[in-house]
């Protein structure tokens, strides 16, 4: 779809598709960055319906209706089952994550992002070099990017679990969307995201299922619960 | 025939060994009745020691010595098998083979006692003491006729290796013989004589490595020519003296035989100071390469040396030995004055080599003389100590016998002496005659002496006919052995106008002690002891060791030192490591940011090699 | 480079029976599973006869490659074309893969037989059918998608198996596993992204045609290089390994460490291969880290404190020495000779360590199970009463101590060549160290078995099939080095 | 005629025989018995057989590909068959001596199977026809061995085991590098062919040196020369079989074994002495022989006496090797088997005075000849032998080496043998003098440290036969050195074949 109006070779604006790009951008910062469990997973869940909205707009239907059953639906499901919220019952009690994050930690990842930002760039500006022409046409393509290094950031940085989740469903559709605007309406394209997309919503149930038990058995929310202690000696 | 003498001469001593042995083995009947049939006793009793069957340890040889000269080879034995009966080592072997057949004919005798005690009941109260003399004497039995075989087949041998077996046999096996008695001076005489033994042993294998390898030979005689052709060879000939210098009691080296002849008993004394000493002669003669008409300078100065440190053994010994306490330090340094005179002989051998056909042939009846004689005094010790109810002045005249004939003045040993002076006096060697005759009264004083204190010790009683009867057949063979000895050519008698010139120095000499004796037996001073410059190498030997053991207990300790800083360098390693390990948590929590960072680094690396940094070409 | 890997026409089209055998190589464990799932296996014979058509389909491949040493299968459709391949490399790795697979099953009988944890064993059976299906996918795939396909499937059931023991332990490390394997694939999916974007192709034959060393080509093969080497464990992305096989189950781990971790490198290699073949700075970065890897591997396991950490911890040092055969394999001025005894040590190591390793899991397991200890210190005195799995243990060690004459041995000595020729004289001392230092940390564990002074203790018994096979597969790795000749002649393709 | 199958089916008897053997239950003892001493009898007769083809002209051959340019290869040749004939007959004593040595003892099947790996790789050593071949089974040696040195399973021999390892692994990564770079600069290279490394002498000296350098210096830990012998004292704590085994035949005689191809057989005498690296080896030959005979004499104990002993006695090979010339060529092979005869003779000894009486000490030893004669006879003359006195075996190499020494014009060597023969007479002397000169401490009311009476005889006839007949033989090697098949008659053999191609 992305590829097919570059013929037109106009400098145009794509009012819906850039709107769209900054929504879910947002909601992908909100769902990486808000302490707030219970918040960021329905932010995720809003994601994953806009996105479903974009795949739509991209003329994949078949991937939308794969974002809609599987990343809002069964992902969805999941990590409110993670949390706590779906069947009640025993939540995870601080609905927030609590973990401190020290300074260099949040640094070396802020430089991670952006120089993984660049290399994003680089990437998609040398797979497609018709798009150094005009940067704009492709908000898509530009947000993916920017959801790709954050959640790779994110995913980096944060300890508690449910939110190492997130950042990995983020981080999946970043790079799905990229895979689609950079290869276009290829079916090789769309059936890796297809794959991919039902990994991801098997790896988050597995994920969920795990956290709960975790959480469960030893009131665990993080991987190292010790590490602080341990690279302290 | 002679082979099958060969191979008994040889065999038969280590069989005669072997059976002494199993009969010691075998069930006794006093400690297992009802184990020991009727045929394992008669075994026992007839190859108990001293059995006459242990007497015939050394008939063969003696038999092969008088059928004449023989020659057997044999490839496969150790280096290549060459046994010979030449001129000269027939009649070495015949006296060396006589002197162990009358001493151990002396000894069934002498061990009468012990070998009744190694029957004995065991419950006596000084059973130990007792036991570990009774175990000498067996283990003396067992060795004898060990060290005879050595003994023969030294003799026998022409080929390096089977030598020197034989000479380190005769020299191992015999130790037990010197250690018999089993007292503090007998160990140490054993002692100072096996680390000698070692040391001689020690040179002559290097001397013969070298010369064999020199000449590429594995004889006696390839030696001797080696030595004489090498450009080396006055080296190789003095750590060849100097081994069997050792055994021959040179000079300086000589410091065993005093120390470990009197421990001995009276039979092993005799076949030591007799027939083994004279291994060590027969080594010279054997290696050196003497009548050799091509010898070279060197080897002429070593044989002036060598003639120098014979003369010197023989007053020096004389000059010392006259102070010995014990009639067999006496005698043993009697041998080595004696074995001085000899030793200057094979000097001149090096010196004069023109004149070693002539003289050789007084060598070696010298050799004899002085062993049978040397035996019949030390078995005379014995025989002094338990006199028969002879007449005294007959058996002191009989102890004094062979004395006087080894000084020259009667019979065997004036033909013998005047055999090489003859020689001596074609090869105008004046002077030395002159030192010899010298050296005589040298011999003639230790001899007096050494009757001297044996009169001091003699007892009466508990002799025994063999021991009689072999002291008399070694006196007897002493004195007339020009007359059987099988040489060339027959010895000749001095002429009446030279007896005065044999004779004078044993008058000189039994003058000369009795003036001494006259003169100095009221005081009480110390007498010197046995052994002279041992005590002296055993001081320095002491002072040498005490820094070289510091040194080594620094080194010890370095090492100790070395040990425990690697040891504590490990630990602190180990810790070290146990410290980086704990990156392992820190690389776990960070799998994350690694990742990211892996992918720029080699994203960046990539770019950077293909020249394509950023942002384009 | 192209032929080695089996990305050129084949010469000969697939008989019949070999498009069979194929099918039965990927299909078969996927219904064994399933059956196995519905009725566990007690017996160890059952096992082993329902492995016998695995078994002979894989011997058919292997029968066949040997005859034509390349085939090829694809299927197209509008714009999408999957493709397999089999050549040498990959019969041997389907053998391999298949046979590991069926002494993994044995164990796993004889594991239900003790009656450990019954009732989560059943769901075992199914992932051990997927596993292997993908796992032959994996080695036998010719475009990106399928192996996209295989590597996801792979690493999911691996987690799935990883979690079966259901010690908060295994699940914390499994989640962890869980999380990295996700992102690791999506890195490697915006690799092939770039790959599809700029190319317009995933068929590794056709791309072969097309990659040349521009931009798209480096950042893809970063981006790819980064995502598998955490799935494959490279230093230093190894950590959440360690506690993964500590935790698991023995036949669990033993798969896992032998073939799972194998399959990320392998693309790895096949990857970078196409896109890279020139590049000298990231096979070299490779390579340093391959040098640390065993020297950090090593003493990892030198100090560790638990048997299962060991063993886990040496697969570490042991990928190193591949990662070693990185700057041998790239590189713009790799001598041919060079190449090929570098690729040759590659994969004797790869097929190597898998068996040593497989059987080393199993044999430890066996001492973990039989004392019921899995603490080093705890097993001293084992030797008396558990000499085969010690002897087992010490087989596999011999292969990882690449001591002589085992596989790791014949493999170290072609990298060696190889090394020497190109003069990396770093890379020949962290080989050589490596030899030194897993002989220190194999020899912790013999120190305690022969300590005599050990409390006796009681041991479990153990059942049939769980020792013999381990045994079988020890002896694999020792005896592959000696017969090293036979395989490595596939390796050479068509063209040798 | 080639026979492939003879070289394996040699090799295979021992493997199989110890494979059987860990198969078979623990107390299967008669059943282990019996295959142990089958197997060591099959290999003797084998061994005869290739003795003869082999003085026939036959070297049979055992080859296959292993991969691209390196095969393994075992063949029957003059100087592999020795060595293999060794290891043989020294199997089958020890292995009796084993069996009266551990009684009934635990353990035994892991004992006596890591006992026929380590034959095993010892025949595979003495047969090994190129490096790599030889690579493997002298590493298959170092891991054999282990759980023997470490058989007692105490803290000591633990450690000991650790040290051993220490040495043995490193030595074994060290000659690996050699190796690699050996084949690396030549390929594959018999040690039967008769191009030598010489053209690669012009273009590679210095490589050439290195390799030789990191070769023997990866041999010279086996064979435990100064200063790379740490690890044999510390071995002692080891059961007697194995320390007589690892002393005599196995380790140490490996490495010895190993220098002795490398000098003759792969890089040839001559190349060797154009590299200058004979003189280098004598001089660290010698150094170890001195300084093992003065260890020796500080030791208190019997057995680390011996073991220093050993460190003394097995330069003496490489001693002879670094002598140019052929007469030290025939001193160091013949010394090959006479020390492995000797020194097994001692350990055999020093086993049985610990298992019958209690004696680890030397002064303890006083009187025990009259105790135990045959064992103490045997020891004498084994003892003898280490001396160098005639008519021992060891007279005979310490000839033959001297003369060596004198035709490679290097005396100083003829004075390291003639100190050598007077160090170990201070030290074997004093241990002669107390077996048989000494009271017993029964004489005078004490009891031996530990006195058990294992048979009728002075000891078990399992320890007293073995100890008895390789004194016996180390004896008759000597006395009948120039009989044919004599050890030294086979050294001149093989010399012949090295200095007259």
């Amino acid at each position: 779809m992305m590829l097919r109006r570059m013929d037109s070779m106009m400098v145009s604006f794509e009012m819906t598709e850039t709107l769209l790009a900054v929504a879910l951008t947002l909601a992908a910062f909100v769902c990486l960055f808000d302490r707030h469990l219970l918040r960021a997973t329905l932010c995720f869940i809003g994601f994953a319906l806009l996105l479903t909205l974009a795949w739509w707009r991209l003329a994949t239907p078949w991937l939308a209706l794969a974002e809609l059953l599987l990343g809002a639906i069964v992902s969805g499901a999941s990590l409110l089952f993670a949390l706590g919220v779906l069947p009640t019952g025993a939540a995870l009690k601080p609905r927030h994550d609590r973990f401190p994050v020290p300074l260099s930690h949040g640094v070396t990842r802020l430089a991670l992002s952006v120089l993984w930002l660049v290399l994003m760039a680089a990437g998609v500006r040398h797979a497609l070099p018709a798009m150094a022409l005009s940067p704009s046409e492709e908000p898509l393509l530009i947000a993916a990017g920017v959801w790709v290094a954050c959640a790779l950031g994110a995913f980096a940085l944060h300890r508690h679990l449910l939110r190492r989740l997130l950042a990995f469903n983020v981080l999946g559709s970043g790079v799905f969307v990229l895979l689609a605007g950079m290869a276009g309406p290829m079916l090789a394209a769309q059936l890796l995201i297809l794959v991919g997309l039902c990994i991801a919503a098997l790896g988050t149930l597995l994920g969920a299922l795990l956290i709960r038990r975790l959480y469960h058995l030893e009131g665990l929310e993080a991987l190292d619960p010790d590490i602080d202690k341990t690279v302290a000696q | 025939m002679t082979t099958l003498l060969f191979v008994l001469a040889l065999l038969w001593p280590l069989a005669v060994a072997a059976l002494t042995l199993a009969a010691r083995l075998s069930p006794r009947p006093e400690k297992a009745p009802g184990v020991a049939s009727d045929l394992s006793l008669r075994f026992s009793r007839v190859f108990r020691p001293f059995s006459w069957l242990w007497v015939s340890a050394s008939w063969p040889a003696l038999l092969l010595a008088v059928s004449g000269e023989a020659r057997w080879q044999w490839e496969g034995f150790m280096l290549g098998g060459l046994w010979e009966l030449t001129p000269l080592t027939r009649p070495w072997l015949l006296f060396t083979a006589l002197l162990w057949t009358l001493a151990a004919v002396h000894a069934k005798g002498y061990f009468k006692g012990d070998l009744t005690a190694d029957f004995k009941d065991e419950t006596l109260p000084e059973r130990s003491a007792s036991a570990e003399k009774r175990r000498g004497t067996f283990v003396l039995a067992l060795f004898w006729p060990l060290a005879f075989a050595g003994n023969a087949l030294l003799i026998l041998a022409q080929d390096i290796a089977s030598f020197y077996f034989g000479f380190a046999l005769m020299t191992f096996a015999a130790y037990p013989l010197v250690v018999q008695a089993a007292t503090q001076e007998a160990w140490r005489g054993g002692r100072v004589y096996l680390i000698l033994a070692v040391m001689g042993e020690a040179f002559i294998l290097a001397g013969l490595l070298w010369a064999a390898g020199a000449a590429e030979t594995l004889t006696l005689s390839g030696v001797r020519e080696g030595i004489a052709s090498a450009d080396a060879g006055i080296w190789m000939a003095l750590l060849l003296f100097v081994g069997f210098g050792v055994k021959a009691g040179v000079v300086g080296l000589h410091v065993w035989l005093p120390l470990a002849h009197p421990v001995a008993p009276a039979p092993a004394s005799a076949v030591l100071s007799g027939a083994m000493i004279k291994a060590g002669l027969l080594g010279w003669i054997n290696v050196l390469p003497l009548g050799d008409v091509s010898t070279q300078g060197g080897l002429v100065a070593l044989g002036q040396g060598i003639l120098a440190v014979g003369l010197i053994a023989a007053f020096a010994a004389a000059l010392y030995g006259v102070w010995q306490r014990h009639p067999k330090a006496v005698l043993a340094y009697s041998s080595i004055s004696q074995m001085g005179m000899l030793t200057a002989l094979v000097g001149v051998g090096l010196v004069t080599p023109e004149v070693w056909s002539l003289l050789w042939p007084a060598v070696a009846l010298f050799a004899a003389h002085h062993a049978l004689a040397k035996g019949a005094l030390f078995l005379g010790t014995s025989i002094s100590e338990h006199s028969p109810r002879w007449p005294v002045p007959l058996l002191w005249a009989l102890l004094a016998l062979p004395g006087l004939s080894l000084t020259g003045a009667l019979a065997a040993g004036m033909v013998s002496k005047w055999s090489f002076k003859s020689a001596l006096y074609e090869a105008e060697h004046a002077l030395l005659i002159k030192l010899l005759t010298f050296a005589a009264i040298g011999t003639a004083a230790l001899m007096s002496v050494a009757l001297w204190r044996q009169w001091q010790r003699r007892q009466v009683g508990g002799s025994d006919g063999y021991q009689q009867g072999g002291w008399l057949l070694a006196l007897a063979a002493a004195l007339t052995a020009p007359l059987w000895l099988p040489l060339p050519q027959a010895s000749p008698v001095p002429p009446l106008k030279e007896w005065w010139g044999l004779v004078w120095p044993l008058l000189a000499g039994v003058f000369m002690v009795a003036c001494a004796v006259a003169l100095l037996h009221r005081r009480r001073g110390r007498l010197p002891p046995a052994g002279d410059a041992w005590w002296l190498y055993a001081v320095a030997a002491r002072a040498l060791y005490r820094p070289l053991a510091q040194v080594g207990e620094r080194l010890a300790r370095m090492k100790q030192a070395c040990v425990e800083l690697a040891l504590k360098w490990e630990r602190r390693a180990m810790a070290a490591v146990q410290r980086c390990l704990f990156a392992e948590a820190w690389l776990r929590h960070h799998v994350g940011g690694l990742m990211m960072a892996l992918a720029l680094v080699l994203a960046a690396l990539l770019m950077w090699e293909g020249g394509d940094f950023w942002p384009g070409r | 480079m192209n032929w080695r890997w089996g990305w050129e026409a084949a010469t000969f089209a697939p008989e019949p029976g070999e498009s069979w055998a194929l099918l039965a190589a990927l299909v078969l464990p996927l219904m064994l599973g399933g059956l196995a799932a519905l009725r566990p296996p007690r017996r160890a014979w059952v096992v082993l006869l329902a492995a016998l058509p695995l078994l002979a389909s894989g011997a058919a491949l292997f029968q066949a490659v040997q005859g034509v040493a390349l085939l090829t299968w694809s299927v197209s459709f509008d714009d999408v074309t999957l493709a397999l391949r089999l050549n040498g490399v990959a019969a041997l790795l389907v053998v391999v893969t298949q046979l590991i697979g069926v002494v993994a099953a044995l164990y796993t009988a004889g594991l239900c037989r003790l009656d450990e944890s019954a009732g989560r064993s059943r769901w075992l059976w199914p992932l051990w059918g997927v596993l292997l299906s993908s796992l032959s996918v994996i080695w036998l795939a010719a475009d990106l998608l399928s192996l996209y396909l295989g590597l996801e499937l792979m690493g999911l059931t691996a987690v799935g198996m990883l979690l079966l023991s259901g010690k908060a332990e295994a699940l914390l490390a499994g989640l962890r596993y869980l999380l990295v394997a996700l992102v690791g694939s999506l890195l490697y999916l915006l690799g092939v992204a770039l790959i599809l974007a700029h190319w317009g192709s995933l068929e590794l034959a056709q791309l072969t045609e097309v990659v040349a060393p521009e931009p798209v080509a480096w950042l893809a093969a970063a981006l790819l290089g980064a995502g598998l080497a955490t799935k494959a464990a490279l230093f230093p992305l190894h950590a959440w390994l360690t506690p993964v096989h500590a935790s698991a189950w023995t036949p669990v781990s033993a798969l896992h460490a032998a073939l799972v971790v194998k399959a990320s490198l392998y693309l790895l290699l096949m990857l970078w291969s196409l896109l890279i073949p020139e590049s000298h700075v990231a096979p070299l970065l490779l390579g340093l880290l391959g040098a640390l890897a065993i020297v950090w591997g090593s003493l990892a396991a030198w100090r560790a404190d638990s048997l299962k950490t060991l063993v886990a911890a040496s697969t570490v040092a042991q990928l190193g020495y591949l990662m070693l055969a990185f700057p041998l394999l790239l590189g713009p001025e790799m001598a041919p000779e060079v190449q090929t005894l570098a690729w040759q040590g590659f994969w004797l190591q790869l097929l190597g360590h898998a068996l040593a390793k497989a059987a080393m899991f199993m044999a430890a397991g066996n001492l973990i199970l039989a004392t019921g200890e899995s603490t080093l210190a705890g097993l001293a005195g084992t030797s008396r009463r558990l000499p085969l799995s010690l002897l087992v243990f010490g087989i596999a060690s011999v292969t990882l101590m690449g001591l002589p004459p085992s596989a790791g041995f014949t493999a170290k000595w072609q990298l060696l060549q190889a090394m020497l020729l190109a003069d990396l004289w770093w890379a020949i001392a962290a080989l050589l160290l490596g030899t030194l230092l897993s002989a220190a940390y194999v020899f912790r564990l013999f120190r305690y078995s022969f300590i005599e002074s050990a409390p006796r203790k009681t041991y479990r018994p153990l059942a049939p099939g769980m020792e013999g096979g381990a045994l079988l597969l020890a002896l694999a790795a020792l005896l592959l080095g000696l017969w090293a000749h036979y395989p490595l002649s596939l390796l050479q393709g068509a063209s040798a | 005629m080639n026979a492939a199958w003879l070289p394996l089916l040699a090799l295979a008897t021992s493997l199989v025989a110890a494979a059987v053997i860990f198969t078979l239950p623990e107390r299967a003892w008669r059943l282990r018995t019996a295959i142990n001493l089958a197997a060591a009898i099959a290999k003797i007769a084998l061994v005869v057989l290739m003795v003869r083809r082999i003085a026939d002209g036959i070297e049979d051959t055992l080859r296959f590909q292993v991969i691209g340019g390196v095969d393994f290869v075992l063949r029957g040749d003059a100087l592999g068959i020795m060595f293999a004939g060794l290891s043989s007959l020294l199997w089958l004593c020890t292995t009796l001596y084993a069996i009266g040595y551990l009684g009934r003892s635990p353990n035994q099947k892991r004992f006596f199977g890591f006992f026929g790996l380590c034959v095993t790789s010892t025949f595979g050593i003495a047969l090994a026809d190129n490096l790599f071949t030889f690579l493997i089974f002298y590493e298959l040696l170092t891991l054999s061995t282990y759980p023997l040195v470490v058989h007692k399973g105490t803290p000591d021999a633990l450690n000991a085991g650790r040290i051993y390892l220490r040495y043995t692994v490193t030595a074994g990564v060290v000659l690996l590098l050699g190796v690699a770079m050996l084949y690396s600069l030549t390929g594959d290279h018999s040690f039967s062919s008769e191009r030598g490394l010489a053209p690669y002498l012009d273009d590679h000296r210095g490589l050439l040196t290195l390799i030789f350098a990191l070769l023997v210096g990866g041999l010279a830990v086996k064979a435990a020369m100064v200063p790379l012998h740490g690890w044999l004292p510390r071995a002692m704590v080891a059961p007697a079989p194995v320390s007589a085994l690892l002393h005599a035949v196995a380790v140490v005689k490996a490495g010895a074994f190993g220098i002795l191809r490398v000098i003759y057989d792969l890089y040839g005498i001559e190349l060797s002495v154009a590299l200058g690296v004979m003189t280098g080896l004598a001089v660290a030959a010698s150094i170890t022989i001195l300084y093992g005979s003065l260890r020796a004499i500080a030791q208190t104990e019997l057995k680390p006496r011996l073991a220093f002993s050993t460190i003394s006695q097995v330069s003496y090979v490489v001693l002879g090797v670094s002598l140019f010339g052929p007469f030290g060529t025939i001193g160091a092979l013949a010394h090959l088997l006479h020390q492995g005869l000797m020194k097994i003779t001692l350990f055999f000894c020093a086993g049985s005075y610990a298992e019958e009486l209690g004696i680890h000490r030397i002064d303890e030893l006083d009187g025990a000849g009259r105790r135990m004669p045959l064992t103490s006879v045997a020891f004498t003359l084994g003892a003898f032998g280490m001396i160098g006195l005639p008519p021992t075996a060891g007279f005979i190499t310490k000839w033959y080496l001297g003369i060596g020494a004198v035709e490679a014009n290097m005396l100083w060597v003829v004075a390291v043998l003639v100190a050598s023969s007077a160090l170990n007479a201070v030290y074997f002397l004093p241990l002669i003098y107390r077996l048989w000169f000494r009271p017993a401490p029964t004489e005078s009311g004490k009891a031996w440290p530990n006195e058990q009476r294992h048979g009728r005889l002075e000891t078990s006839a399992w320890l007293l036969w073995p100890a008895v007949f390789t004194a016996a033989i180390s004896l008759g090697a000597g006395l009948f050195a120039g009989l044919p098949y004599s050890p030294l008659e086979w050294a001149t053999r093989v010399a012949v074949e090295e200095y007259l191609p």
